[in-house]
């Protein structure tokens, strides 16, 4: 029991890593068809904002000093001003371009960001050490959780309730779900694609800070390509939970990060490196069994 | 459908072309001779092959994928097992079967079974996969790549895992790569012209249209991504012996990532793309690595400063597919002046992508 | 001076012309079917209108103001309200959802809630039903939510492609008893795309032909689909 | 068993000597050429390494020069790329270098040692830690001026075993790097040799991974927590699974390689305690030899910081061996060179002996610093050698 229980907590919060990443590229991809190769260089940009630009091994820091309560907005801010700027100048000008165009120049857009880091903070790793105080242990019914965990899992889950509050409760919100789904009939009914749009990068931009002050917090470490991994199996389970759909992005994001967890501790010891072409193999599997994803609207239905 | 000779005479000029261009590089190779201008000619032959194999599949049929660099990395081990000393392999890669582990062949052999282990496997996977479309489809390659890679990067007795398989003759002469080049030009322009090549290009373009007419979509396309597969395998055999070492992170992300773009930056959709593609941006990049590098300028040195010519070929990136779309070709073949006629190559409609 | 005003406006996709300098107008009140066969450029005419495309030559005036190349949102915002083909309602969104969402740009917010009652009272159905995701109705229910939905835009005017497509014959028979309806009761200013001439002069209005991109032939709905000219016009005899 | 191997890799070394043009070595000079990562992921690791290998041709300029003559040099950059790997290496050869230093990982560095080999030049990793850096991947021109990964491990285990009184194992691996596969190699090495030491249990993860919550479930529901965990990693996703282990409570003494050198990174885990590394030299400060610390002051000077890890100094090692068996052999010929480098017996260097065999162009055995983080804090506790050396069979086997 205590040991599910474990898995759980373990599952959940990977998951919830995962589950935030999908839920930024859906957001873009919903309004924009656009697969965003650059959000996990958004992460690590935003978590380099917390250093001093330095070449030097040791990491000098600068915003991350910033108190709690001024530190989190910054670097909400940060993330959110990279992913608008970043539709002004680069995306804007796809708008009408097919999707294999708009990839390529998103991913083109990442090795901008990435080579632009490493120039200023060198490709050595970085150590940062934020909010320690977070490294006791609770006891949770006999399981063994460090607030680490919890704080991801709770975090996350409060980000996806505000998230759903906006989406559901705002006008925003309803603009954004109805472009998501049918971006040229709401511009038809008057949603104002420009503020839609940029509105979706910030949230999604955001989304990428708040993975990066999470892993940062976890891993202590600030690397360029800490996004990278994260951002692909985000990719995965944007396309698993069904284009478009946004609770389908999430569930998908945690089903990844379960299947990881059990693999990890069912597998015998000469098997786990293959993990992860295990989780791929099931990915290819679940492709074959459901194309559209697990979760497609009608709507979405219809018109492919 | 069309009929053949008709296509072969409107578009001949186009394989003509492309090869006139890559002999422009060997001809420069032989005139310069240095090892590493060679080698530089050397990397740039192989990309064409790597980027053409890449538009055979996704050129012709749409579907972007991101798992052919797998394939690329099933040809680099290949040749790898076929072509090195039986002594370090029974050292290193005990788990290979014996009559590969006895053996050694000559890298020429190398090369053609990377090509037909590659294919075959791409057809095995194409059997599965190939009745997904779109974003799907190019989810579902990505996972195969991944799965490619996670089992190369972790059999030990195999691969070597992810240390590097060594003793791999090199080849530095450029002319087995201009070779291979030519030849993969030549088989791409062949399957293009051919029944099913045009055929899946019909598929592409009007999808509902084609299989209306008879176009059995996935079959067309699992003849395009074997072909395409056994390519990629060339060119990743191409890869282990012009460097000499393999090891299965450099078929990963990062080769995923520069072939797509020299394909999609070139054109899409057209054969004479992928080869501009690869020969603009390779000419761009090592421009800049000079620039990097100090160039004079009246007496005066001027270099940019380091890693700036990674950040430079990603803005270059950016304002070409912002003002060419469509890439550099705008999806057309290059074809002789005299014969306006040019491919099929599909137009960009105006309209919002979403609604089309 | 007409509401609607379309002056040789050419669209081409690539290498292929949709439409190759079509006119129409509309004045305010009244009712303009586009008919013709397919492919004849009746559903480009509206995107083009609606700036979905961007014609490549010609103007197009709308309450007054040049519209061709805007984006389709400012459209919207002048009052011209889009029924696309094939429906496309928001499947993910409540019923409620997408009648409101039409309702952003609107200044009038007061009457917003009254037209909402309006809306709900004309399609019952609507109303019982309103939290439900609009991916469940029927299509005949669809085609009535999104006509509810082009109308709690406020527009003065409303364009339908193809409202009775893939819809039973009862069902474009009350979609239509519908349309009339609004159209008398409100003065509601209408441009319907219609493939169907003879539902086009049931209805009553005027009417254009469109053939191959251009326009054909015009005139009153009723007069036409009795003469032989709109069977020439449609198949093409006769013609060159 | 030897000379089976060796006639075999010479063979086909042999074969892929091509016509590679010789450049003519101009009489009055020596060149060591740096075919390294100047840009790119690897830069951070090579120059520190590159700028010591200065430092020490420098101070040979300085009293006088090799056989009499100016070592000078030339570069070209890999851009941690293979295949401009293999570019760098071919132009460094062709601006006549006598030397060629390759890239500090074997992966990055093999295609240019593999070009210098075929041009029959001496090569040197930088401080690559995989036995194929030298004959076994590359050919009998070829040297790294590291200790193997593998004696890494090893002599954690050993010097655990016996100073700390560890008995009860827990071996984690990160399975990213050859790197890191050797350091656990020696481990598993070395483990059977120490009386009633068990290995309690075993895991594997990966670097990148966001989070190893699962991998550290394992180790809690273990009936005890161990003595030690041999951790095979290294940056950055080392100090993301040193960081959560210690989140989760784990308070074993926790071994790692050299790859955790350095005190850089312990801003991430403040209150670390009970870690340690080995060292083939200080970066504290605090190094038995004040040679070494001496050393560590100039390079301050020539570069503006401190050395961050110990993979600085076998930059100088390198430069150091080889220029010794160029005086003895007299001339900068490869063969002639190498040969000298094999009579190298415990060759003292600035940090820890070095021994070159016709077998293996490697450290198999080495002394090493150990240095226990404390508090956050860095020092060296102790220095260890393994009593005996990993045998080239056990390692080429891997």
């Amino acid at each position: 029991m205590t040991a599910l229980l474990q898995v759980l907590f373990d599952a959940l919060s990977l998951g919830s890593l995962y589950a935030l990443g999908a839920l930024g590229i859906a957001l873009i991809f919903g309004v924009m068809r656009l697969v965003n190769f650059a959000h996990g260089d958004y992460i690590a940009f935003c978590v380099f904002a917390m250093l001093w630009p330095s070449i030097d091994a040791a990491a000098i820091v600068f915003a991350g000093n910033l108190p709690t309560i001024i530190l989190v907005p910054f670097i909400l801010a940060v993330g959110a001003g990279l992913s608008v700027l970043s539709e002004i100048v680069v995306f804007r000008r796809f708008r009408n371009a097919n999707p294999a165009t708009m990839m390529i120049a998103s991913f083109a857009l990442g090795f901008v960001i990435k080579y632009f880091l490493l120039m200023l903070y060198s490709s050595r790793p970085k150590s940062i050490d934020l909010w320690s105080n977070l490294t006791q242990q609770i006891e949770f019914f006999g399981a063994r959780i460090p607030p680490l965990q919890v704080i991801t899992i709770v975090v996350t889950i409060v980000i996806l309730i505000a998230l759903t509050a906006f989406l559901k409760r705002t006008r925003f919100g309803l603009e954004m779900r109805a472009a998501a789904e049918n971006f040229t009939m709401a511009r038809m009914l008057g949603v104002r694609a420009n503020r839609v749009i940029m509105l979706a990068f910030a949230v999604s931009g955001m989304l990428a800070a708040a993975i990066g002050l999470i892993l940062v917090t976890q891993t202590g470490t600030v690397d360029i390509n800490m996004g990278a991994n994260l951002m692909l199996v985000a990719f995965v389970a944007t396309v698993i939970g069904g284009l478009g759909s946004l609770p389908g992005a999430v569930l998908a994001g945690y089903l990844i990060g379960a299947a990881t967890v059990i693999m990890q501790v069912v597998l015998p010891p000469d098997a786990r490196p293959f993990r992860d072409a295990f989780v791929y193999g099931a990915v290819i599997a679940m492709l074959v069994w459901r194309p559209n994803g697990l979760f497609t609207s009608k709507a979405t239905k219809q018109r492919v | 459908m069309a009929d053949r000779p008709s296509i072969l005479e409107r578009t001949w000029s186009t394989p003509v072309i492309l090869i006139g261009i890559l002999a422009a590089l060997q001809l420069a190779a032989l005139a310069v001779g240095s090892g590493p201008f060679n080698q530089t000619i050397i990397e740039i032959f192989i990309r064409v092959v790597l980027v053409v194999g890449l538009f055979v599949f996704i050129g012709n049929s749409g579907v972007i994928s991101f798992g052919h660099i797998g394939f690329t990395c099933l040809g680099a081990y290949m040749t790898a097992w076929l072509t090195m000393l039986p002594a370090i392999k029974k050292s290193k890669l005990k788990g290979l079967p014996d009559i590969i582990l006895n053996n050694k062949l000559a890298y020429g052999w190398g090369l053609v079974a990377a090509v037909i282990f590659a294919a075959i496997a791409a057809y095995v996977v194409g059997k599965v996969l190939m009745r997904l479309s779109g974003i799907a489809a190019s989810i579902a390659t990505f996972a195969v790549l991944a799965v490619i890679i996670q089992v190369y990067s972790n059999w030990d007795t195999v691969t070597g895992a992810q240390s590097s398989v060594v003793g791999i003759p090199i080849v530095r002469v450029v002319w087995p790569y201009f070779l291979c080049a030519i030849v993969v030009v030549i088989v791409a322009y062949l399957h293009q012209i051919s029944r099913s090549g045009l055929a899946l290009r019909a598929a592409r373009d009007e999808a509902t249209a084609a299989s209306a007419s008879g176009v059995n979509i996935p079959r067309e396309r699992l003849i395009a991504f074997t072909i395409s597969g056994g390519i990629m395998g060339l060119g990743g055999a191409m890869f282990a012996h012009s460097v000499g070492v393999v090891t299965p992170d450099t078929f990963y992300l990062g080769l995923t990532f520069i072939t797509l773009s020299m394909l999609v930056v070139g054109g899409m959709n057209s054969l004479s793309g992928a080869v501009l593609g690869v020969v603009v941006l390779s000419i761009i990049i090592q421009l800049l690595r000079w620039m990097e590098k100090g160039v004079d300028i009246g007496g005066a040195s001027f270099a940019l400063p380091l890693g700036v010519q990674e950040i430079a070929i990603g803005v270059v990136m950016i304002v070409i597919l912002m003002y060419r779309p469509s890439g550099l070709t705008r999806n057309r073949e290059l074809v002789w002046p005299s014969n306006k006629l040019s491919a099929r190559g599909k137009p960009n409609a105006p309209a919002d992508g979403k609604t089309a | 001076m007409s509401l609607l005003s379309v002056d040789n406006i050419s669209v081409r996709y690539g290498q292929l012309t949709a439409l190759r300098k079509a006119s129409i107008k509309v004045d305010e009140g009244e009712t303009l079917f586009v008919t013709g066969p397919n492919g004849a450029g009746k559903s480009t005419l509206l995107k083009a209108i609606a700036g979905v495309v961007t014609p490549r030559e010609g103007f197009i005036q709308f309450a007054g103001k040049h519209i061709a190349g805007k984006a389709p949102e400012d459209i919207a915002r002048l009052g011209f309200s889009m029924v696309p083909e094939g429906r496309e309602v928001f499947g993910g969104l409540s019923i409620d959802e997408n009648l409101r969402l039409g309702t952003g740009m609107r200044a009038d917010k007061d009457q917003v809630a009254k037209d909402m009652e309006q809306i709900y009272a004309v399609f019952p159905m609507l109303k019982d039903r309103k939290d439900q995701q609009a991916g469940v109705l029927s299509g005949g229910q669809q085609q009535m939510l999104v006509i509810g939905r082009a109308l709690m835009a406020g527009p003065k005017l409303i364009a339908i492609d193809e409202p009775s497509l893939g819809l039973a014959p009862k069902v474009i028979d009350d979609v239509y008893s519908t349309l009339i309806r609004l159209r008398d009761s409100r003065g509601l200013t209408l441009l319907i795309v219609e493939q169907s001439a003879t539902r086009a002069s049931l209805t009553g209005g005027r009417m254009v032909l469109m053939r191959s991109g251009e326009v054909a032939l015009e005139g009153d709905a009723r007069e036409l689909v009795k003469g032989d000219a709109l069977r020439q016009a449609y198949f093409g005899y006769g013609e060159h | 068993m030897k000379s089976f191997l060796q006639v075999g890799l010479g063979a086909a070394l042999g074969a892929l000597m091509l016509a590679a043009p010789m450049a003519m070595a101009d009489d009055d000079k020596i060149v060591v050429g740096f075919a390294t990562a100047q840009s790119g992921f690897m830069q951070a690791y090579d120059k520190p390494a590159e700028d010591a290998a200065r430092i020490r041709i420098d101070e040979i300029n300085k009293a006088g020069g090799l056989l009499g003559k100016q070592i000078e040099t030339v570069a070209a950059d890999t851009k941690t790329d293979r295949a401009e790997g293999a570019k760098a290496g071919l132009e460094v050869i062709d601006k006549g270098a006598d030397l060629v230093v390759v890239s500090c990982d074997y992966d990055f560095g093999a295609p240019a040692a593999l070009a210098a080999e075929a041009a029959g030049k001496v090569s040197f990793f930088l401080c690559a830690e995989s036995v194929k850096a030298g004959i076994q991947g590359v050919g009998p021109h070829s040297f790294s001026a590291s200790v193997l990964a593998a004696v890494q491990g090893a002599t954690m285990a050993e010097w655990a075993y016996t100073k700390k009184n560890a008995r009860s194992f827990y071996r984690l691996l990160d399975t990213w790097t050859e790197y890191n596969k050797g350091i656990c190699d020696g481990f598993d090495w070395e483990l059977p040799k120490l009386t009633d030491a068990k290995l309690v249990g075993e895991d594997t993860f990966k670097n990148d991974d966001a989070s190893i919550a699962a991998q550290i479930t394992r180790i809690k529901s273990l009936p005890q927590e161990p003595d030690a965990i041999m951790l095979c990693t290294m940056m950055p996703g080392g100090v993301s699974a040193v960081k959560q282990i210690r989140a989760a409570g784990i308070k074993s003494m926790i071994l790692n390689g050299s790859g955790m050198s350095g005190s850089y990174w312990l801003s991430a885990t403040p209150d670390l305690t009970n870690f340690y590394v080995p060292d083939q030299g200080s970066v504290h400060g605090d190094d038995p030899n004040p040679k070494v610390n001496e050393f560590n002051a100039t390079y301050k000077a020539a570069t503006g910081g401190d050395p961050s890890s110990q993979y600085v100094y076998p930059g100088y090692v390198m430069i150091d061996v080889w220029a010794k068996a160029v005086e003895r052999a007299k001339t900068t010929d490869a063969d002639a060179v190498v040969a000298e480098l094999e009579k190298m017996k415990d060759e003292p260097t600035l940090f820890g002996p070095r021994t070159f065999t016709a077998e293996l162009h490697h450290q198999n055995k080495g002394r090493y610093l150990i240095t226990e983080v404390e508090n956050g804090k860095a020092h060296v506790v102790d220095e260890w050698t393994i009593s005996e050396p990993i045998p080239v069979d056990y390692l080429a086997s891997k």
